[in-house]
């Protein structure tokens, strides 16, 4: 009920004179939509072309991966996560299997902890250029898309030659990871920093600097932090309204206390501070990856563990910084080889549940940027 | 705070909480109806200021269901977890979404997964699974799904 | 026969200078033709199917609620209005246009005159808040 | 010289000495109708290829390269795969506007093919007032985008519409104020006299800095009202799908494509007539020697030329900007080009009643 | 002061749109950036890294040999179901009863390309091939019997 009060009198407030039966449209954007990048399915209420009130719809792709993770065991449910976020899936991989290491007990392998760490930070970039180039093509940019794919391609590429797969390398383990690194990684991950410090200031010019980028981010979107904190945002959304919530400088795991970085904060709180956020953030990725990829500890990549791996009866929860934010694994384990329950704490679920709050009185097209700010990914949203 | 000292704190609001040892986090049972009125101490006292509901589910244990919420302070930086034991059958619980904006969001999946009836949440309607979706709980651990469970 | 028809389209067309207003009947035709011919190709081409999703409005998907066709907001026709204004100026400045260089300072001061007053409309319209997108 | 007018007049008396007068006419219409249809027809072709190629080099990809030399014939392929595609309308569509569309956004862009000076003789009508006509008939484009998005029984079409009335119709006063600029330097709004004028060098030189205002003006204007990015909000694709052609298909959806690309053709060419001279030749002043050099380059070429220098850059801000959203669009127009351009038109007066032009 | 921020924002605006256009310029001017991969066409010239998970082979030497035992490790491993073990007795020249492997069946439509039977393989009978284009009419040609018909184990793998 408060919700439709809330609604009218904020839409009293943007159009006073406005009589009631003014046209409002209903219109569905999703899930069959350019801008929703997936199968999200928005109700929005239109008034013109100002938003009254966005709802959204889910489970188009909603496979139950909690329910399926209870009939598999520690080890291979590791790999199932890979498909809930799946620009990140790395870090997904990562976070599961330090929870899978918390109740194990084991110490992982310094030198596993340093790759696991260059990895998670080469998988961030990764993802974020993939959402820079889509959040340009969301504001009807083309161009920065491909730009955007040729330095993440030659991540994927480094990817691929260690991991053996581009997207989801499955490259986790209870313990470390799975096989150690190629040969050539270090080179090539010099190579890409290099090309990387190159191309950088072209994404200023082709879309930072641009003056119609600027005006459709300043300004719109607007996210106090204490609603960032109230809706649960985590991730890039909470820093750009300046909710400091690095789950990597708070909660520290693998190599992350052994390194130096800064945790970027923007204070704007619209749509713009999100967008410097992300860039900032693959700047800091960079450093972090600086610092340790000369610095590869020497010894195992993987700690001895049993063959099958039971946790012993408890409850076991592990934060980690996927490019979206804070990934929260709950593990309750009853003894057995299978998780008795287990809970994904997506940060796509809790950073779109502010959609609507911040999309109100917004026009539609500033809905798609923001959509595009939040960097929604479905599969992390639905699980 | 160090967990000590919020168990301490904890212990004086609300002297019926039960402890559970173990894990790395504060861990407290209590009881639904202390809910509402906890919660809002739980926000709102300076010293606790517990802010963030970084993650709010539910467990089915078979004779019961258990409601967790995880939460977390951005000030000082400490969490806790907190237990609610509800009915299997008729699960009921004051919403948090009141304190919590993202319990809103949670809740509403808490309830189509566990079937968790939130008292006074301001929609509480289907989220994920398709309108009219009638029948049992996918996430209970009763639930059979014969034509998309795939068992190995 | 013949001759008649020659007087009636002599009328448009001066020959043999190139077609002339004629051209207009003849672009209109070709229009027509072009677009004609294009559509019924494609329909002899392939044969069509129906069934009763097909046929549904576009909307990602999900079936339209409500009327599709409806009331907007009122932001879109007051653009309009003020654009009808500003349009039927510029008509007039066309034949002033023309002639400006030869009438010389008159014709400026003439333009002046007329900017201002549409000037002070626009500014006018400018305050009372037209001109913001609602 | 070797001109178009020679071709005409051999054809008009071949025909005359065999047929009797109106079938005579009737034939060269026939002539003109197949020779505008030829061009309309290869004038899509070639500006999709070109898009497709722009846009990719600006990408990093290259493009289409399978049909054909280089890729070259892959609009010719699109064709024939829209030909085969059905043009469907949709339930509940009001089923006489929906059909009629295309042909008025068709009809539009032939009709604005009559006043264009293509080479030296070559234009349909020379009417007297070929400015006008032209601003006057570029407006009617925007029934068409109505009727459409009307008719179509759907959401995103009608909002598409609605924007695209907005922007057209607003942006029309700054083109229409930016071409008087030229129009008060040339004192004549006939497309050939216009030309006639630019023989010792073109206005963009002559005129100077009002000049170049006009010039940047009225292709900001010229990009809107065409609809094209970073001005596409009636078919922004994020936002509204395909805005107002959402629910058109085949043939019909074809017919729109075409539609605005040669309305993009003839605003550069009226763009290229008021401010490079259409078919002239590069002349500077008195070097006569130079004019002289230039005048061996076909006047065709000139037209042609210049014209899809301009479609370059329009196709060069679509492939770099982001769009605009609908209210700031609008602001663009009525707080920057707007007063931009009436001041303009005020300069362009002082300087053409002081003689401070070339 | 009006007048002059207005002139200046034009400029600025100006600026900023022209910088980005010198960018995609140079691109339009500089093929040699192009990254575009001919897919089809530089098949000979396309190598895969050795890691690259394409789906799952069982390696047979050339007397027709492979070194499955048929322990099942790799079936128990794979989250998927995506491998089935079908075991035989064999009798050995000297009369005993052993236990090999009749058939490996592999679905690939169900694979996901984990590795983690590879991993949990004990006598490295299995591994991963470097090919991708799996695509076929019919699905049933997914499934696949990974030991050659009329192979047998290694000997000394035990």
């Amino acid at each position: 009920m408060y919700r439709e009060t809330e609604i009218l009198t904020r839409a009293n407030q943007s159009t006073a004179h406005e009589s009631e039966d003014s046209g409002d449209l209903v219109i569905n954007v999703g899930p069959q939509h350019p801008a929703t990048h997936g199968v999200l399915h928005l109700v929005i209420t239109l008034n013109g072309e100002t938003i009254k009130n966005v709802e959204p719809h889910l489970g188009y792709i909603h496979r139950s991966i909690e329910k399926m993770c209870e009939s598999l065991t520690y080890r291979q449910f590791i790999y199932v996560t890979s498909r809930m976020d799946y620009l990140s899936a790395h870090i997904n991989n990562q976070a599961c299997a330090l929870c899978v290491e918390k109740g194990l007990q084991v110490e992982v392998p310094q030198r596993a902890q340093v790759i696991r760490v260059l990895m998670a930070e080469l998988t961030r970039i990764a993802s974020h250029e993939l959402w820079w180039g889509a959040m340009a093509m969301d504001l009807g940019a083309f161009t920065p898309f491909f730009h955007a794919f040729r330095e993440r391609e030659t991540i994927n590429d480094i990817m691929e030659e260690t991991c053996g797969a581009r997207l989801t390398m499955n490259y986790m383990v209870p313990g470390g990871v799975m096989m150690d690194i190629h040969p050539h990684f270090q080179q090539r991950v010099k190579d890409f920093i290099q090309l990387y410090r190159k191309k950088i200031h072209e994404y200023d010019e082709l879309v930072t600097g641009n003056i119609i980028f600027q005006n459709r981010m300043k300004g719109v979107g607007i996210l106090s932090a204490e609603d960032a904190i109230s809706y649960g945002c985590s991730g890039p959304v909470a820093r750009g309204s300046g909710a400091s919530c690095d789950t990597r400088k708070y909660y520290p795991y693998d190599a992350y206390n052994k390194v130096q970085f800064d945790e970027v904060l923007e204070t704007g709180g619209d749509s713009f501070a999100r967008y410097l956020v992300r860039v900032r953030e693959m700047q800091q990725s960079i450093n972090i990856i600086e610092q340790l990829i000369d610095n590869i500890p020497e010894g195992d990549f993987q700690a001895k563990t049993k063959a099958v791996l039971k946790l012993p009866k408890g409850e076991f929860y592990q934060r980690a910084e996927t490019a979206r934010g804070e990934l929260g694994v709950y593990i309750i384990s009853e003894g057995g080889t299978t998780p008795y329950r287990i809970k994904f704490r997506s940060p796509g679920f809790s950073n779109l549940s502010v959609l609507g709050h911040i999309a109100r009185g917004c026009k539609i097209g500033d809905l798609i940027a923001m959509m595009g700010t939040l960097d929604l990914v479905i599969p992390d949203i639905d699980r | 705070m160090l967990n000590e000292a919020l168990k301490q704190k904890v212990s004086e609001l609300l002297p019926t909480t039960a402890f559970d040892e173990g894990g790395e986090w504060l861990n407290i049972n209590i009881e639904a109806t202390d809910w509402p009125a906890f919660a809002q101490h739980l926000r709102n006292d300076g010293s606790l200021f517990f802010d963030y509901l970084f993650c709010l589910t539910c467990v089915d244990w078979k004779t019961h269901l258990t409601m967790v919420y995880h939460l977390s302070s951005t000030k000082h930086r400490h969490n806790m977890v907190i237990k609610i034991k509800l009915d299997r059958d008729k699960p009921e619980i004051e919403t948090a979404s009141g304190i919590w904006r993202t319990a809103e969001f949670h809740e509403r999946e808490v309830f189509e997964m566990f079937g968790v009836n939130f008292i006074n949440h301001p929609d509480l309607r289907l989220l994920i699974l398709p309108d009219g979706w009638e029948g049992k709980n996918p996430l209970r651990k009763d639930f059979e799904d014969p034509v998309n469970m795939i068992k190995l | 026969m013949s001759g008649t028809v020659y007087c009636i389209v002599a009328i448009f067309v001066e020959i043999p200078s190139f077609m002339g207003a004629s051209s207009l009947i003849v672009l209109i035709i070709a229009a027509i033709a072009f677009s004609g011919i294009a559509i019924m190709l494609s329909k002899l081409v392939l044969k069509a199917t129906t069934n009763k999703q097909k046929g549904e409005p576009y909307e990602c998907g999900i079936p339209t609620k409500g009327e599709t066709r409806m009331r907007l907001n009122v932001g879109y026709y007051l653009f309009a209005l003020i654009f009808l204004i500003f349009d039927v100026e510029l008509v007039f400045l066309y034949p002033w246009a023309v002639v400006a260089k030869k009438a010389g300072w008159i014709a400026f001061a003439e333009i002046i005159v007329f900017f201002f007053i549409l000037f002070m409309g626009f500014l006018y319209a400018h305050r009372k808040g037209a001109l913001k997108w609602m | 010289m070797w001109s178009f007018s020679n071709i005409a007049n051999l054809v008009h008396e071949v025909l005359a000495e065999h047929f009797n007068p109106a079938i005579t006419l009737a034939i060269e219409m026939v002539i003109a109708g197949v020779s505008v249809i030829g061009l309309f027809a290869i004038l899509g072709l070639v500006l999709v290829i070109m898009e497709r190629k722009v846009s990719a080099w600006m990408q990093i990809r290259l493009g289409p390269n399978r049909v054909g030399p280089k890729g070259m014939l892959q609009s010719l392929a699109d064709t024939l795969k829209l030909i085969v595609k059905e043009g469907m309308t949709p339930n509940g569509a009001d089923k006489l506007l929906f059909n009629l569309a295309p042909f008025i956004a068709m009809i539009v862009a032939m009709l604005l093919m009559a006043p264009i000076a293509f080479a030296k003789d070559l234009q349909m009508w020379d009417l007297n007032i070929g400015i006008l006509y032209v601003s006057a008939l570029s407006s009617v484009t925007v029934i068409s985008i109505l009727m459409a998005g009307w008719s179509s029984n759907n959401k995103f079409s009608l909002l598409g519409a609605m924007r695209s009335g907005a922007q057209i119709v607003s942006y029309e006063l700054s083109a229409g104020l930016s071409a008087l600029a030229i129009v008060v330097l040339t004192g004549s709004l006939q497309i050939s006299e216009i030309i006639t004028s630019q023989a010792n060098g073109w206005w963009i030189f002559k005129g100077h800095i009002p000049a170049i205002i006009a010039f940047v003006t009225f292709i900001i204007a010229v990009t809107a009202e065409t609809n094209r990015a970073p001005f596409d909000l009636a078919e922004a694709e994020s936002e509204l799908t395909a805005g107002f052609h959402t629910e058109y298909s085949g043939m019909k959806f074809a017919l729109f494509f075409l539609a605005e690309y040669v309305n993009v053709f003839i605003m550069c060419s009226i763009a290229a007539t008021l401010f490079f001279g259409g078919w002239m030749p590069l002349h500077i002043g008195n070097w006569h020697k130079f004019n002289h050099v230039m005048d061996f380059i076909p006047s065709s070429i000139w037209f042609f030329g210049k014209t899809f220098f301009l479609i370059f850059v329009i196709m060069w801000f679509r492939w770099t900007f982001p769009r605009l959203r609908i209210d700031q669009l609008l602001d663009l127009e009525w707080k920057y080009l707007l007063p931009i351009t009436m001041f303009n038109l005020l300069l362009v007066t002082a300087v053409a009643i002081l003689g401070w032009h070339f | 002061m009006f007048i002059k921020n207005y002139i200046k924002n034009i400029f600025s605006a100006v600026k900023s749109l022209l910088v980005g256009m010198k960018r995609t310029l140079y691109y339009f001017t500089h093929h040699k950036e192009i990254i575009t991969q001919q897919y089809p066409d530089n098949r000979d010239t396309l190598i895969l890294p050795e890691r690259f998970k394409g789906e799952v082979v069982m390696p047979h030497n050339e007397n027709n040999e492979h070194r499955c035992t048929g322990c099942t490790a790799c079936e128990l491993a794979c989250p998927n179901g995506s491998i089935k073990v079908i075991t035989k007795f064999d009798i050995s020249p000297d009369g005993k009863k052993k236990k090999a492997i009749d058939k490996l069946v592999y679905h690939l439509e169900l694979c996901t390309m984990c590795n983690l039977c590879v991993e949990a393989c004990p006598s490295d009978a299995i591994k991963m091939a470097q090919t991708f284009e799996h695509s076929v009419y019919d699905r049933n040609q997914l499934t696949k019997t990974l030991n050659n018909p009329g192979s047998k184990i290694m000997d000394g793998v035990e």
